[in-house]
């Protein structure tokens, strides 16, 4: 049998395929059903982002930051308020402090709910794909009642935010929280223990922490791997030194312990909810900042921790009222940077279920 | 043992799926049952007109227009120069540019723009989605919304146009209300005095 | 580890080598020579009071006068973070690769490289991935970049 | 069942339909030709009328497990909306790749779609309701199954795309690797039965409900267990659809066919669902028995009530597992389900040597 001539051929995943969330190609050299070597090709979402960014004034920068990374677009708009304030020195009140810390927090959940529903949609299971979209319309029902949009929210802005929360909204996000926190036993029962699940995802994809790290790889995707990172607590804004969470980490790295992890982030996330609403103070919820306000010259790289990794947005100003430089860096860039060299030497529905559990969406990686 | 493990998880999926079947449904069957979108939710842009003149309350300002960053409203109001006032020709819109954001809406300070919560704007041809301002004004005949406008006593004889809506002097700005400092120097349209400073 | 720790750290390893920077907010802003860069960063990541193993980000800026590429690091163990610059003319744009310091920079000077044009040396995989294939219109994130059919916001 | 015509029987309907048709004169070979021909139409336009309602009942389960409605538009509950797909794709232009294996490329869905329904001459529907009782029953069943994986393997070859031919692959190492515990837990009921004919396997099991194969502890459950895992695998149903997996390979062998094609795998698969759970019936559930003895109801209405049941198992099935990797799969069935069924089988043989069963 040793004689019979095999030769590689090359399959392109993408960039109409069902389990690339977004529009993204990779090429693939397989050999039968074992994926060799991964290339990706990106560019189909490219919109020119900081182009367009250095054309408006920094209050119509924040619509603009929406689609940089629409599943949490709330961690967009704080990471540009928190880039603009760092460098018109503005002073957030409280209010506005714990109303942003809710809402990001929120936007993590539905976003770690996507997350669940894709992963097990694109290893197989199609209903917690439905099960995960109805707890994330119960959150989106709270962004709609205080800023009015489902996905691009364009409320918190330089300075605080945009909208005080209306009456019926804190009773509401605690019956949310108390019914995602009651609906995670029906996921963890439909697929953490399920050995199917346990055979597609154990031993999955392992990304080793040194390669993480080299890569640039943030967020749960580099916690599943053992390191012990998180930018809440490490290199901190906003308030969240105030609440008592935990950063969950994961020892060994494979896709099983990607998905393990951003359930028990969606659990840190809900502590920190509920704490946020407790000590919610009263008090306006905007610093006074007219809407074309000028920073002086300087630049700052703010961060922010969103369920894909770390958000960053340097941002350069000369004193005009429109930024000179606004880079945007996304959490998914280095994970799909990453991904052929640890993604490789795998069956192609094992390449799927790795790059699903990365959790990677195309318009942070092509701006 | 691994087996006895394995079959009763597999036995709890297939428990917790047969739980949801007996539930009832919570999809609505859109063009029958409609979703009730909340008070705030930003839908389309629309002109508002006074409750009892029916007039608009748009003055000519154009801050929305500066404020959009999609630069999808288009508004031509020249000032005659004698009497220093803005008449509003023309207004248009153009839905295939606005993003949603709600910008104008909190740039107007004459509570003229606002965004309802109607979302069904499919047309057949894209021409007609630029809404000019009797189209604005028709879609926001009933839009309900709070005049914060500061009623100026009306003068013995009303003016021909809508009444100035805003004292010179206004008095202290409310926190939420943003300082329309526009003291944009590159206008290139006429010369634009320090309007309503 | 404090800001200030960072400071005098970094100043005793790399005094003369990394001049600071008034304009950075909130953290520090260096500025590196482009031919000691390589040292610089190399010593950044190897030193074990500095530890910068982390490379977050790194990207060009036009000045309108001239190119700035800006890195930022961070570092895992000392939980620091630091960003600094090296200032190219526009006529000779060009600069060593990081990218055997940090694997991570493949991508990022990649792009700078498309959309800027500042020539990166000895990149391994210098190709377009960010625009169109057939892209001929020059580097489009330049200030003084013009291309037919680009719609500029109107000036108001 | 002595000729007198018990409430709802229709085996009594066919013979008075089969003496009015000898009474015409025709000689017999000629009776023959028309009588199969005519009882060939009925099964392809009953068992045609099952699959579209299988199809539409699969949509609703599934809607409702994930708390929507499912189709609702096309009348109420939208109970003709698998008729309106039908009629789409019956109008929906067939693209042929230019680059395909011509031969093979056409023929792939009529071998499959035909194959689906020759299963059923074999099937006894009810008390006396079968078209050919043949004494080899059971193994002419199998054989005919297995034409299925033929038929993928040569759509996946034919339509020369990369996809279909990873799909075609897989099906063919299913097939292959799950033949072997089907007919091993087949095996184990023929050995009691000691015929192959599914009227014998059906009549062993007459009486009480404990005389079903499935209660006959200890090798009855597990044959119908090891049965089911097997059949599902057959059927090219979750958790082994691997060679249609929408997530790895677009849509696996079925990616170039479109229009009237799609519709022939599209409804095979649904008939091959159906038939997995007839034989499941027939041999486990005993067949058009009711459970007492001598029940109420026509025969033919238990078999259908009892095959619908293990159809919605095999729905839970798919709307509740994950997707098996290839590997994995043929792993199960070697490593897990081949000695659990040849144990099951000599378990059978002492069983039946030493006497201790009823």
């Amino acid at each position: 049998m040793g004689g019979l001539k095999t030769e590689e051929f090359i399959v392109n995943m993408g960039p109409q395929h069902p389990s690339t969330h977004g529009v993204c190609r990779l090429m693939l050299t397989m050999d039968g059903e074992i994926v060799k070597k991964i290339e990706p090709v990106i560019g189909y979402l490219h919109r020119a982002l900081e182009k367009i960014c250095e054309n408006r004034t920094y209050a119509q920068c924040i619509p603009i930051s929406d689609r940089f990374e629409y599943v949490t677009a709330m961690s967009c708009n704080q990471v540009f308020s928190m880039a603009a304030e760092r460098l018109a020195g503005i002073e957030i009140p409280e209010r506005a402090e714990y109303i942003r810390v809710i809402m990001l927090e929120l936007n993590r959940i539905a976003s770690h709910l996507i997350f669940y529903g894709v992963t097990a949609m694109d290893i197989g299971a199609l209903t917690p794909f439905l099960y995960g979209l109805r707890e994330r319309e119960a959150i989106i029902d709270l962004f709609e009642m205080t800023c009015g949009q489902r996905l691009t929210y364009n409320y918190i802005r330089p300075g605080g935010v945009s909208k005080d929360l209306p009456k019926e909204f804190v009773p509401q996000c605690r019956s949310t929280i108390a019914m995602i926190k009651e609906k995670l036993n029906d996921y963890e029962g439909l697929l953490n223990e399920n050995p199917i699940w346990l055979a597609r995802t154990k031993g999955v994809g392992y990304l080793d922490p040194k390669l993480a790290i080299a890569y640039g790889v943030s967020g749960p995707v580099l916690r599943a791997s053992g390191v012990d990172y998180d930018i809440r607590r490490d290199d901190p804004y906003s308030i969240y030194d105030r609440f008592d969470w935990k950063v969950c980490t994961r020892p060994n790295g494979d896709t099983y312990d990607r998905y393990l992890i951003r359930l028990d982030e969606i659990k840190q996330s809900i502590k920190i909810i509920e704490q946020a609403l407790d000590g919610l103070p009263e008090g306006n919820i905007k610093a006074k900042v007219s809407p074309n306000f000028k920073p002086p010259a300087g630049e700052n790289y703010a961060r922010v921790e969103n369920s894909r990794g770390e958000l960053g947005t340097y941002m350069q100003s000369t004193g005009e009222k429109k930024p000179l430089r606004v880079k945007m860096r996304g959490g998914s860039f280095c994970q799909l940077q990453a991904l052929p060299h640890f993604g490789t030497e795998c069956f192609i529905a094992d390449l799927v279920a790795i790059f699903a559990s990365l959790d990677i969406i195309l318009p942070e990686v092509d701006r | 043992m691994g087996i006895y493990k394995d079959i009763k998880n597999l036995i709890l999926g297939m428990r917790i799926t047969g739980k949801h079947l007996g539930r009832h449904a919570i999809t609505i069957q859109y063009p029958e049952e409609k979703w009730t979108m909340p008070e705030r939710s930003r839908g389309v842009v629309v002109l508002l007109s006074d409750k009892e003149t029916g007039d608009l309350n748009c003055t000519g300002c154009l801050l929305c227009m500066k404020a959009c960053p999609s630069a999808a409203i288009r508004i031509d109001a020249p000032r005659d120069p004698e009497t220093k006032k803005r008449t509003l020709l023309s207004f248009s819109v153009d839905n295939t540019h606005c993003c949603f954001c709600g910008l104008c809406e909190e740039a107007c300070n004459f509570c003229a723009i606002k965004m309802a919560g109607n979302y069904e704007m499919s047309v057949e041809d894209k021409d007609t989605l630029v809404w000019d301002m009797n189209k604005l004004q028709e879609m926001g005949r009933d839009v309900p919304y709070v005049d914060t406008r500061k009623k100026k006593v009306p003068k013995p004889k009303p003016t021909a146009e809508s009444k100035t809506p805003a004292e010179p002097k206004p008095s202290a700005e409310p926190e939420q209300k943003i300082q329309p400092k526009s003291e944009n120097k590159n206008d290139n349209e006429n010369k634009d005095t320090k309007d309503e400073e | 580890m404090t800001k200030e720790q960072l400071q005098t750290a970094i100043t005793e390893k790399l005094g003369d080598k990394m001049t600071l920077l008034d304009t950075g907010r909130h953290d520090l802003m260096y500025e590196v020579k482009r031919e000691n860069l390589l040292e610089v960063c190399k010593t950044l990541k190897d030193d074990e009071s500095l530890a910068f193993d982390y490379y977050l980000n790194s990207h060009g800026v036009d000045t309108k006068e001239k190119f700035e590429v800006v890195y930022n690091l961070a570092s895992i163990i000392h939980k620091t973070r630091i960003d600094f610059k090296v200032i190219l003319p526009y006529d000779s744009a060009e600069i060593e690769s990081v990218q055997t310091i940090w694997p991570g920079a493949n991508w990022f000077e990649r792009e700078m490289w498309e959309l800027y044009g500042i020539n990166v040396l000895n990149h391994d995989n210098l190709t377009r991935f960010l625009l169109a294939d057939d892209w001929d219109k020059g580097f489009p994130m330049r200030k003084d970049w013009d291309a037919p059919g680009f719609i500029r916001m109107p000036e108001l | 069942m002595n000729g007198i015509i018990a409430f709802g029987e229709l085996h009594g309907v066919f013979a008075w339909l089969y003496d009015l048709l000898a009474s015409t004169g025709l000689s017999q070979p000629w009776l023959d030709v028309v009588r199969y021909t005519v009882l060939g139409a009925m099964m392809f336009v009953v068992l045609a009328l099952i699959a579209l309602f299988l199809v539409w009942w699969e949509r609703k389960i599934a809607g409702h497990i994930q708390q929507r409605f499912g189709p609702m538009r096309n009348g109420w509950h939208g109970w003709y909306q698998t008729i309106a797909d039908a009629v789409k794709l019956l109008q929906k232009e067939d693209i042929l790749v230019d680059a395909r294996d011509k031969m093979v490329f056409f023929w792939a869905p009529v071998l499959c779609f035909v194959v689906a329904f020759l299963a059923y001459i074999a099937i006894p529907f009810g008390e006396g309701l079968i078209v050919a009782d043949l004494n080899i029953g059971i193994l002419y069943i199998i054989a005919i199954t297995t034409f299925t994986s033929i038929s993928l393997l040569m759509a996946g070859w034919g339509s020369n795309n990369k996809y279909a031919l990873l799909g075609g692959m897989r099906s063919a190492a299913q097939a292959v690797s799950y033949e072997v515990p089907l007919v091993a837990s087949i095996l184990v009921i023929i050995l009691f039965v000691g015929s192959l004919s599914m009227v014998d396997i059906v009549n062993a099991q007459s009486g009480f409900m404990y005389n079903w194969f499935i209660f006959r502890v200890p090798f009855g459950p597990i044959a119908f267990v090891t049965y089911i895992i097997a059949a599902t695998a057959e059927a090219n149903r979750t958790p082994f659809d691997i060679p249609e997996a929408e997530q790895e390979l677009v849509a696996g062998y079925n990616v170039e066919y479109s229009g009237m094609k799609f519709a022939m795998f599209f409804l095979a698969e649904f008939v091959n669902g159906f038939t997995v759970s007839a034989i499941a019936v027939t041999l486990f559930l005993g067949g058009w028995h009711g459970p007492l003895d001598g029940s109420f109801l026509p025969s033919w209405v238990w078999f259908f009530l009892k095959t619908f049941a293990v159809v919605f198992l095999l729905m839970m099935f798919r709307w509740t597992y994950p997707r098996l990797r290839v590997d994995q799969l043929m792993e199960f069935a070697w490593k897990f389900l081949v000695p659990v069924t040849f144990a099951n089988l000599i378990l059978g043989a002492i069983i039946k040597y030493a006497g201790w069963y009823w």
